[in-house]
């Protein structure tokens, strides 16, 4: 399941939607990525996260099906919040469940790994200096490459 | 056919979007590209680094070979920030 | 932090105060263990987690205190439950903090993975045949020998 | 010298905790298990396999050759299975 939206969310009602009465998931691995006040030395003193409507989605849907595809997940959720967001704010939340500790772990990782390299979504930050695009980091490619094999994985 | 801009490329042409009829020769998106860098300034600078952009053809991640036609959907951003 | 108790506990509550007003933190990954209706072939009606009270808490906070020592956290939290529980309730919670999130899921799965070979924890199965004693995986050591080295983690 | 058992070694002894004071010659791990699975029948069945069994001094893993001492507390114990 993904979701776009501007507004916040909360992490305990949301996988507690996610899990509840089904006694088949033995575990449940979660992210949530936050809004820093440091990029390298640099303090940020806000944030707007553009996207582009309708790939977005498309895109999130795609990454969280690749998911279920590769391992024997019970539920997933994939929320992507947009607009001016404050150091502290949550960003963005992954969730995966499934019957065994190691697969939950192992698609939450592939879901923010790929979501953070196809996701159509742009940081500008505000620092005392003005505004800046935040530029793509290497590290998330090279992360999101570890999953480039298209082989169903381990349950 | 309409083509969109994201982050900088949004500051730098200046526009969000436009509805754009290319000539017969734009078959490619390389070749979109050579065509939209001659619109304006700010779309020649936008357009200057074209390692820096990715493109999205109706919503789907699209290379320099494939081609475009009347009715698509353009996009043209840098590389993605989100997570 | 440690935590060992019968209560059960709230995912978002907890993650909340462990969070809460520190803008360093980039990423935060959190697992939560279940407990399933089926162990194997079987059917699970109940479950009774026995402990070791003094070790228990003794290795879970060594655990706690190597995550930080190998990795870059600004907070983590273990609790763990003991007593008897039922299909679809919560046992165990991780979460670990991080300015970056490969450092969040790397503590995250060393504590879980950790913990489930050391802290002495044991859990009895109430299955339509009568109870029985869980077993141990090999799995499960295979998982916690992937962190047997002793040198710090990159950040 | 306290001696602790849990899980199925608690339930096969019959007992859960129990006050001991071994002869002279018991200096190790290895010579206190020899030594308590004489006491019961419950408790030779519970000590048979030694590779099934863990055990903790003064709640610190233990190997068979470890000391134990007069004022210890011993902790026998199945490989663990919380999380």
């Amino acid at each position: 399941m993904i979701r776009v939206q501007r507004e916040d969310f909360d992490l305990g009602a949301e996988v507690k939607a996610l899990t509840a009465r089904n006694p088949r998931i033995g575990g449940l691995c979660s992210f949530v990525g936050l809004v820093r006040d440091m990029h390298g030395d640099d303090s940020v003193r806000a944030m707007t996260l553009e996207h582009y409507p309708g790939m977005t989605e498309k895109m999130l849907q795609r990454i969280d099906d690749e998911a279920h595809w590769r391992w024997p997940l019970e539920a997933s959720l994939v929320i992507h919040r947009h607009g001016r967001l404050d150091p502290g704010d949550q960003i963005v939340l992954v969730a995966t469940a499934s019957p065994h500790r190691q697969a939950a772990f192992e698609a939450c990782q592939f879901l923010i790994d790929w979501l953070k390299t196809q996701a159509p979504f742009w940081k500008k930050e505000e620092t005392p200096e003005g505004e800046r695009w935040v530029e793509a980091r290497e590290s998330d490619d090279a992360a999101a490459e570890r999953w480039a094999g298209t082989g169903k994985a381990a349950g | 056919m309409k083509v969109l801009y994201f982050a900088w490329l949004k500051t730098k042409t200046g526009v969000g979007e436009e509805e754009l009829s290319p000539p017969a020769g734009v078959a490619t998106v390389a070749q979109l590209l050579d065509w939209l860098e001659a619109r304006s300034p700010g779309h020649g600078e936008a357009l200057a680094d074209r390692h820096a952009i990715r493109i999205a053809v109706n919503q789907e991640y699209a290379r320099p070979g494939d081609p475009v036609k009347a009715g698509d959907e353009i996009a043209l951003f840098p590389p993605v920030t989100g997570g």
